[in-house]
């Protein structure tokens, strides 16, 4: 079995495809049979992926060199593109990540589209997009990597305009495929750029011809230059700064695509990426450091726009963005390990806290205002205990998931700045700050949410078990899968590492700061939030600091900037070049025409309709022909034909 | 191979025009199956010809009556007609697009009988270009081509911004001012290869052998440049695209966008490139900037239209800007590219435009603004006009990214910067397509199209088999490549030659 | 050259009378009296022909038989010509070709 | 002397043609213009005798001034309704033409007399109909056949045409 799974890992992504072609061909009018048969593609694509971790986790010898085949896709003299199958520690363990949490995803989304009318279709897109999301995952091709990427581009965009009927959502789809679109420019140039001047785009070739960039022509500058183009891609579908904008808005779509697609999977793809060419990257320092200055200032961002907002998923969004600049900081100071921990435990923990708030929201009939809910724990005790081990996981308490591969994060950032970079300190400060944040806005939410008074217009109650079973599993492995990379028996490192291992000290000391940040954090919340029942102190404090409070809940103004270069640059040139088109190409096109109706017109007299004019000109034109060849010049008359 | 496949293909289509003559004007229905079983049989035949196509082999295949059947001596002229890894996918293009063409005008009602006839004869001349290899024959099918589109314009066309005989006109005027160019350029090129080599011989392949001075090519490659450009809508010679496309009628629409204006670049490399090689470099730059300003600033019109068929108009007028950027390159994966991508941008066109005449059949409008919300009445009329948009921005897995893709490789290695403001087109035309489908199938159901049906029936034709080439064609890019690179490969490979000797 | 008859009297008799059917063409006002003009320069051309049959290629016979196609085209186009004047003339109430000049702009 | 006769043959032929066509385009009555026209055909047939084509100058009596214009005739009679003395009246362009006329003459005479002729020197067979009808039924039995069907078509389309008027009558 995992003899057959690791040589056929190409059906993982292949069975969900497979679902989507059988929903779309075959079942699409029976929601019931829908369902099942995605479900069960996953679940497939689970045991696969769970034989191929079991398979690539047992045997060392993929620490060092990972399990490729492939075909060839399409080619010619010079450019050949493969595509195949590329398995290592990291790839099996976003397999085993993504057919997990998917399988959850699709049994919560059961009960949550109960009684949509596009139930079998919106199975069907989550079978595409598991399709898609494995496809990129396993892809040991560049450019397969981007098919698979644009793909599940894709999927988010239909999932996030599922309800075509809002408008709102429409406008959110377009926003998300624009906003990653702008990214996939200059990962495209990048791939470009790659494919031309090292001839490959396979990973592994790559991987090898790469750090001798030199030899292929290639300066450290213009490597530098491949490396940021690369990284624009992942600053758009991770939802960094400045490309973060469509984020939040996805949260348009049903909340099981939030879950999925929006927190647990597609919008680790970049960070994924990045750890994928991270041979690229730590050729190039100056990169590199960009993307840890953008991860650390995307983290602290996110976070203080989340604190002061009020819809329940767009908290949610805005700390996924915040995490995501986690996870991008810590591949920014170069630890894989530190980054895929953080990606695997944010996984769990984000997707079921999403899943929780799905699971409010169906409950409350979608008001989604924080403000508007309180005391929930009681009507709904699995959903909300299990939304508070969430709670504790991203603010960073042990042995809670988050805790570990946070302050593993906090450990490379500081190692990183006592290797002599001085900036590392301020990326440091910076982490350290949102880590309070990420407390405090968290626990913000729960308080306002699940404690303190209920409201009388609320008739909350537990959702089914549909729903509740994959929060409780979640829930678990958000308690436990931290535990695997502990600095005390880091299994973690030792197998998902780029380079040398880590081995890292445990910090006892960076340890005890950050879960006194976390307490600082809930506590504060518990204060503000809690304890002070009418939340007088909250209200005050935003009074007090309006011009804050106004610049993060309106987002630091940033769609306000892009809706204006879009209407006010984008839109006028493009009417520029309309009215060029029409009044000058044109006008040139239809003033020919005009001169030619015009001569047209003043040649029409001469048309008499006099037949004896007619041939009177006629046999005068022969007369004046015959002479002029019978006695001009001689080469005239050959010209025509004819020898004198 | 001495059966004609060929030349049958060719007389399918002529033939149901024939038979359709002789079925009285009422039978409409009968009138529409003879068409549809002729293109049926024309595409039957065309898909049997390219499966059968020996690729390892190469070269001209499939030459009917085994040899050129001398036609007229004194200019050289033969009944040519052979295949290779250029035209094969441009003849599979055309009986597509003509069977799907067919059923895109399933629901004309107004003097049926005459729209089939013409639609016929236009398909057989499309199809006559892509298979001669006489250069006579292929001046022929060309000009055949122009006059049933005139016709079906003005009579079956509809006015919005422009009038339908404006529109016409235009598009008329400007097929034979391209043709005129044309027909300066062969002749010269004609007489000059006689004065040279003393034999009158028409076919490409003869022409290709002979060496005109560089001077002569420089003069000769323009012509052929303004004369194939101005079919391939090249800026600025594009401004019959848009109105014209938006004038005529779902059927002729499909086939200019679709394949029309593939004559041109097809013509290029054919005639063009491969017969003036010299010519070819001295312009590539300049066509591989027309082809640049093509895209960004076609794209940038398309983003300002409010009517749909003008933001397809528009964007074909981009997209060819790709097709010529890939031609400039003059290599192997860029012209790979470019023909690939004239497929795909056919089969993208044909399916983009046969949706929107389905959704001007039950709206009567085009006018975006005044649509919104139809996927809740006609999900599969969305889905087709979706997947033409998703392959419109060139989404991997459908026809279109590979041949851009490989077009932008070859393109950027060869003039740099210059293709980056190509590439950057992606975004533009994203927003367009995405703008222009949400705008009128998403949002909220407004319920005075409420009364509209989705597709059914015959209508389902060109979603299901344009849909699934363009599926088939993003999960499986060497069906089409391997094909062109055979094609492709040995007549660049001689070109290389040239420019070796002549490139000092 | 001998005082035998050589071509060019022909040539020269031949061209006198074409010039005559066109003056005679160009310049007459009734329709029928233009078409007889018209004869006249067929008959001119005929002269020619069978004169450079009897010099050029006796043999052959190409100059009679290309005379002999032209004298069968111009009786169908007398035929012709006659029922059209006919017929317009009814139509028309004139016989002035510059009258018929419905076919200008 | 044979030679000194053909000479006198031609001149006092091609007199006769070349003054007979002159009335025909110079005489004020169409009626005597067709009469003038009559014998300008028989003196062209003369002059097909002396040029040794004597089928074709019976075709020529026969057709012109047998056929044609008995049929130009006819038509006079039934177009002209006005005044026969004044029917055959210029227009203003008579000045060009002659000019045209006496320009092409001059022209094609000029060529003429510079002429230096290659003759052959063979006879032309005297049995002309013996000969040239085997070739026109063998070599262009085709075009023999077209000019036959047009014919056909232009007699009856010309009584269609007049056929026609007279059915509409004279309402138009």
């Amino acid at each position: 079995m995992v003899e057959f799974a690791l040589n056929h890992a190409w059906l993982v992504p292949l069975l969900p495809a497979l679902a989507f072609v059988i929903i779309v061909f075959l079942t699409q009018r029976s929601a019931k049979l829908s369902s099942t048969v995605s479900i069960a593609a996953m679940l497939g694509s689970f045991v696969l992926a769970s034989a191929i971790a079991v398979g690539v986790f047992t045997n060392h010898e993929f620490i060092e060199k990972s399990l490729v085949y492939s075909i060839p896709w399409f080619g010619m003299e010079g450019f050949t593109i493969n595509v195949g199958v590329m398995l290592d520690p990291t790839s099996a363990m976003m397999l085993f990540m993504v057919t997990l949490v998917t399988s959850l995803i699709q049994i919560y989304s059961t009960g949550y589209m109960k009684d949509d009318p596009k139930y079998a279709l919106f199975f069907s897109y989550l079978s595409l997009f598991g399709a898609s999301m494995l496809g990129l995952v396993i892809a040991s091709n560049l450019l397969q990597l981007f098919v698979m990427w644009e793909l599940v581009g894709l999927c988010s965009y239909l999932l996030i305009g599922f309800y075509t009927f809002k408008v709102s959502a429409r406008e959110a789809a377009k926003k998300a495929f624009m906003t990653t679109r702008i990214g996939d420019f200059g990962m495209l140039l990048g791939i470009l750029f790659l494919q031309i001047k090292f001839g490959t785009l396979d990973l592994v070739e790559l991987a090898a011809k790469i750090p001798m960039f030199e030899q292929f022509g290639v300066s450290l500058g213009l490597l530098t230059l491949i490396a940021i183009l690369l990284f624009m891609g992942p600053v758009a579908k991770s939802g960094q700064f400045p490309l973060h904008v469509w984020l939040p808005d996805a949260m348009e779509g049903p909340t099981p695509v939030s879950a999925l697609i929006h927190a647990a999977t597609m919008v680790v793809a970049g960070v994924y990426l990045i750890g994928r060419t991270l041979f690229l990257y730590v050729e190039v320092p100056g990169a590199m450091t960009l993307i840890a200055i953008v991860g650390a200032f995307t983290a602290l961002f996110a976070a203080a726009i989340a604190i002061t907002q009020r819809e329940i998923k767009r908290i949610l969004a805005y700390s996924t963005v915040s995490q995501l600049g986690y996870m991008m900081l810590a591949l920014g100071v170069g630890s894989l390990s530190a980054s895929m921990f953080h990606l695997w435990t944010h996984a769990f923990f984000k997707a079921l806290m999403f899943l929780a708030a799905g699971s409010v929201l169906h409950a409350l009939h979608n008001r989604a205002d924080v403000w508007d809910m309180g005391g929930l724990i009681r009507k709904m005790p699995i959903t909300g205990w299990t939304f508070v081990v969430g709670g504790l996981a991203i603010a960073g308490i042990p042995p809670f998931a988050g805790f570990w591969s946070k302050d593993e994060i906090l450990v490379v950032t500081m190692e990183y700045a006592k290797n002599g970079n001085g900036i590392g300190y301020l990326l440091f400060a910076m982490a350290a700050f949102t880590a309070f944040l990420t407390a405090f806005y968290m626990w913000r939410m729960i308080f306002l949410t699940f404690f303190g008074k209920e409201k009388a217009e609320n008739h909350p109650h537990e959702s089914p078990w549909s729903m509740t079973m994959p929060l409780i599993v979640l829930a678990i492995m958000a308690s436990i899968s931290g535990l695997i990379g502990t600095p005390w028996a880091n299994i973690w490192g030792e197998w998902i590492h780029f380079g040398t291992p880590h081995h890292a000290d445990p910090a006892l000391g960076l340890m005890f700061l950050s879960v006194l940040l976390a307490v600082a954090g809930i506590g504060l919340a518990y204060v503000l939030y809690y304890k002070d029942g009418e939340k007088k102190t909250a209200q005050a404090l935003a009074q007090k600091y309006q011009p804050l409070y106004k610049l993060s809940y309106n987002k630091f103004y940033i769609d306000e900037v892009y809706a204006w270069f879009t209407q006010r640059v984008v839109d006028a040139s493009a009417r520029l070049t309309y009215y060029f088109d029409i009044y000058f190409v044109d006008g040139i096109v239809n003033g020919l025409a005009a001169v030619t109706r015009g001569s047209g017109h003043g040649l029409r007299f001469l048309q008499t309709g006099r037949l004896q004019t007619y041939a009177l000109v006629f046999f005068l034109a022969i007369l004046v022909i015959t002479i002029v060849l019978a006695f001009g010049p001689s080469d005239l008359a050959s010209i025509m034909g004819g020898v004198k | 191979m001495t059966f004609p496949f060929l030349t049958t293909t060719l007389l399918a289509p002529i033939l149901a025009a024939l038979i359709i003559v002789f079925i009285p004007k009422e039978n409409d229905k009968l009138c529409k199956s003879v068409a549809a079983v002729g293109t049926g049989i024309a595409l039957a035949l065309s898909l049997f010809v390219y499966f059968g196509y020996d690729q390892s082999v190469g070269g001209l295949q499939w030459v009917d009556f085994g040899q050129p059947v001398p036609w007229i001596n004194d200019l050289g002229v033969t009944w040519y007609m052979a295949v290779d890894g250029l035209s094969l996918p441009m003849l599979l293009l055309t009986n597509l697009i003509g069977f799907t063409a067919v059923f895109a005008s399933w629901n004309v009602v107004h003097r049926v009988k005459e729209l089939m006839i013409l639609l016929l004869i236009l398909i057989a001349g499309v199809m006559g270009t892509f298979i001669a290899q006489d250069l006579f024959i292929f001046l022929l099918f060309y000009e055949i081509v122009v006059i049933p589109i005139y016709i079906m314009v003005v009579i079956w066309g509809s006015s919005k911004r422009v009038t339908k005989e404006y529109a016409g006109m235009k598009l008329t005027i400007y097929l034979l001012m391209g043709s005129a160019f044309l027909l300066a350029g062969v002749i010269a090129l004609f007489v000059n290869s006689v004065n040279i080599t003393g034999v009158a011989d028409m076919s490409f392949e003869a022409l290709a052998q002979v060496a005109f001075p560089e001077q002569l090519q420089i003069y000769l490659f323009l012509l052929l440049l303004i004369g194939f450009g101005s079919l391939l809508s090249m800026w600025p010679f594009h401004s019959w695209s848009p109105d014209g496309y938006a004038g005529a009628p779902t059927a002729v629409s499909m086939i200019h966008a679709g394949i029309l204006k593939k004559i041109g670049g097809y013509g290029l490399i054919r005639l063009a490139i491969v017969v003036l090689p010299l010519g070819a470099r001295f312009w590539a730059p300049y066509m591989a900037v027309l082809g640049v300003i093509g895209v960004a600033y076609a794209a940038m019109a398309a983003l300002a239209q409010k009517d749909l068929k003008y933001v397809v108009g528009y964007s074909s007028v981009s997209h060819m800007g790709y097709v010529l950027l890939g031609l400039a390159s003059l290599g192997v994966i860029g012209i790979n590219g470019a023909v690939a991508a004239m497929f795909a941008h056919g089969v993208m066109a044909a399916l983009f435009f046969s949706m929107i005449g389905f959704i001007y059949e039950r709206t009567h409008t085009r006018w975006i603004p005044d649509m919104g919300g139809l996927s809740h009445y006609t999900p599969k009329l969305a889905i087709g006009f979706m997947m033409a948009g998703l392959a419109s921005l060139g989404l991997p897995g459908l026809i279109t990214f590979v041949p851009e893709f490989t077009i932008f490789v070859e393109t950027f290695r060869v003039f740099g910067w210059l293709a980056v403001i190509g590439i950057a087109g992606i975004i533009i035309t994203a927003l367009y397509v995405l703008r222009a489908a949400a705008n009128t199938l998403f949002g909220p159901a407004r319920p005075e199209f409420s009364h509209i049906k989705d597709l059914k029936g015959p209508e389902m034709v060109p979603l299901v088999v344009l849909g699934s080439v363009l599926v088939i064609g993003g999960i499986l890019p060497s069906l089409l490549f391997d094909m062109i690179d055979s094609g492709v490969a040995p007549l660049l490979a001689n070109i290389n030659d040239a420019l070796q000797i002549g490139g000092k | 050259m001998g005082t035998g008859l050589n071509p060019s009297y022909f040539i020269g008799l031949s061209a006198a009378l074409f010039a005559i059917g066109m003056y005679g063409a160009l310049s007459k006002k009734n329709i029928i009296s233009v078409l007889i003009s018209i004869e006249l320069m067929l008959c001119a051309v005929n002269i020619n022909l069978v004169a450079f049959n009897k010099f050029l290629t006796p043999d052959a016979f190409l100059g009679q038989i290309f005379a002999i196609f032209i004298i069968t085209v111009a009786a169908a186009e007398v035929g012709l010509g006659l029922a059209l004047i006919i017929a317009i003339s009814r139509r028309r109430e004139t016989n002035n070709l510059d009258d018929l000049d419905w076919l200008r702009w | 002397m044979e030679n000194v006769y053909e000479l006198i043959a031609f001149i006092l032929l091609g007199g006769m043609v070349l003054g007979s066509a002159l009335l025909v385009v110079t005489l004020k009555n169409l009626v005597h213009s067709v009469l003038s026209l009559i014998v300008t055909f028989i003196a062209v047939a003369g002059i097909f005798l002396l040029l040794n084509a004597d089928f074709l100058a019976a075709v020529q009596v026969l057709v012109y001034a047998g056929g044609v214009c008995i049929m130009v005739v006819f038509a006079v009679m039934l177009v002209q309704r006005t005044d026969m003395e004044e029917s055959n009246p210029v227009n203003w362009r008579f000045g060009f033409a002659t000019l045209l006329g006496g320009g092409i003459f001059i022209l094609i005479g000029l060529f003429a007399a510079r002429s230096q002729w290659m003759l052959t020197g063979t006879e032309v067979p005297k049995d002309t109909v013996g000969t040239f009808a085997p070739i026109l039924l063998t070599e262009f039995v085709i075009p023999f056949e077209v000019a036959a069907i047009l014919l056909t078509v232009a007699l009856t389309g010309a009584l269609l045409l007049v056929k026609e008027v007279k059915a509409n009558g004279d309402g138009s």
